[in-house]
């Protein structure tokens, strides 16, 4: 299992594609499991959203791709997008692998 | 921190002007500094953070279409009001397709489209949205409320 | 000057906000400056001077009776539309009377009184006046078309 | 006969009461008919109209205060106070007092 965690606090439109290329490089020959641990980020824009849905198409149907520590206001984001029925989403990471990052 | 039952010696403002130059970054850094204002403080941090979600929005759609290929200012103007705030936008790029707001239907979520969510977004969180053309201008108003409307039908 | 069919490279704005001190001196700048500006180059010379009447009938009721013995800024936004101009003006100053916009009756010539005629000239010319009080600060909002609205029954 | 020519192109609230007293010494003691040349002013508010009329209470009932040359935007002030029915109201000054100014 992977956890990627976000550093950054904003995931929008001028940081999007960076992102993006930074979650895929991460992701592409990553194992089965990937957690994208979002507690840091307290916004996101429908770009940033998109980044974030790339790289659920990148992990595959045959890995799984779950988010974790979504704040009020991405959590909101997906919620109006209904991008929450699509995700599996933890309201924190596991404590084993808190300790880990 | 003690509860201070006078009022502050200077109130926060209710009219605020801005100029952000049409391209991403000028967006984020601009709404990164706007947020920061005392305009914001009445609010609670819910409708602040849904202000911010429909400006950049609306920002970066300008910036992205608008301004596609070339570059030129975004003039915003924003009034506090009892329920929330006032917004309007105003750009010189190109005209919005048929002359009229996208309507921002919902992309279904199933199909993991990565775009195509702006204007929903917009019309889930703002009302009384208008859109013009001006002498070469384009000029978005609308209004956000601390209670967030209903989603607008069209 | 010959007729030059092609729209000048740079419209002018339709969004301006200024914060000018309220005294009468700074007013009076002030609107020198303000309407001097390319703003209000597509409109009539004679509607340009209707919105400065207003403005200055506004703005010095601010600086003499909501600023009175006392000093503060005053923020005045604009927004160019297709009929006019659109207004807000905010100050921190006391309240209005009653809370409401004076009735703006005309008094009557005959009697040669000195004062009493600014709220009676803002009526004549601005329509959609507004008033409210929110966080110790007063805001007013008016509109003023190309075409001067019939004085307004209250 | 006086005419006075005003030179200011704003008579407003800045510099209305510096206006009127100028006005007072002026006319206080002049002859019976004065004459206000306002061609030059092209903005009035209600404090310059004010000051107006004062110079007309100071000349009084037994002597004649008029007006000369009202540029559009002073006219359409007189005109929205109905002022314009209780002043006369001259086009331009007639040619031999124009010539003394
Ligand atoms: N400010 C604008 N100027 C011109 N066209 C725009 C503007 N905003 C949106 N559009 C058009 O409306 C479409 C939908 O916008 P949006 O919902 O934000 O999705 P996206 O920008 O991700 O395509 C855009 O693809 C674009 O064609
Ligand atoms: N901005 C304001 N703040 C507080 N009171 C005001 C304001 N504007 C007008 N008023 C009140 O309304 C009255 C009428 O205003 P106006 O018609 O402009 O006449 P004037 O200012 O010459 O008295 C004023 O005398 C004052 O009492």
């Amino acid at each position: 299992m992977l956890v990627i965690s976000v550093r950054s606090d904003r995931i929008d439109a001028a940081s999007a594609i960076a992102f993006k290329e930074d979650l895929r490089s991460r992701i592409e020959h990553g194992p089965p499991r990937v957690i994208l641990d979002l507690s840091q980020v307290t916004f996101l824009d429908s770009s940033g959203l998109g980044a974030v849905v790339a790289a659920k198409k990148l992990v595959g149907p045959g890995r799984s791709f779950e988010l974790s520590g979504l704040t009020g206001a991405v959590e909101k984001v997906f919620r109006l997008t209904r991008m929450d029925s699509v995700f599996t989403i933890h309201a924190s990471l596991p404590q084993a692998f808190r300790d880990a990052v | 921190m003690r509860y201070d039952p006078r009022p502050p010696a200077v109130p926060p403002p209710v009219l605020l002007h801005l100029t952000v130059q049409g391209d991403a970054v000028s967006v984020s850094d601009g709404l990164r500094r706007v947020m920061a204002l005392p305009f914001w403080s009445p609010m609670s941090a819910d409708f602040a953070t849904s202000a911010e979600l429909v400006l950049a929005e609306v920002l970066n759609n300008v910036a992205e279409h608008a301004y596609a290929g070339t570059s030129g200012e975004i003039e915003v103007s924003l009034e506090r009001t009892a329920a929330g705030v006032a917004i309007r936008v105003a750009d010189r790029g190109g005209p919005m397709p048929q002359n009229r707001l996208p309507e921002g239907a919902a992309p279904d979520p199933r199909d993991l489209q990565e775009g195509g969510f702006g204007w929903h977004l917009i019309r889930s969180l703002a009302r009384d949205l208008t859109y013009r053309r001006l002498d070469g201008w384009n000029l978005f108003s609308f209004r956000i409320d601390d209670l967030p409307p209903a989603k607008q039908s069209h």
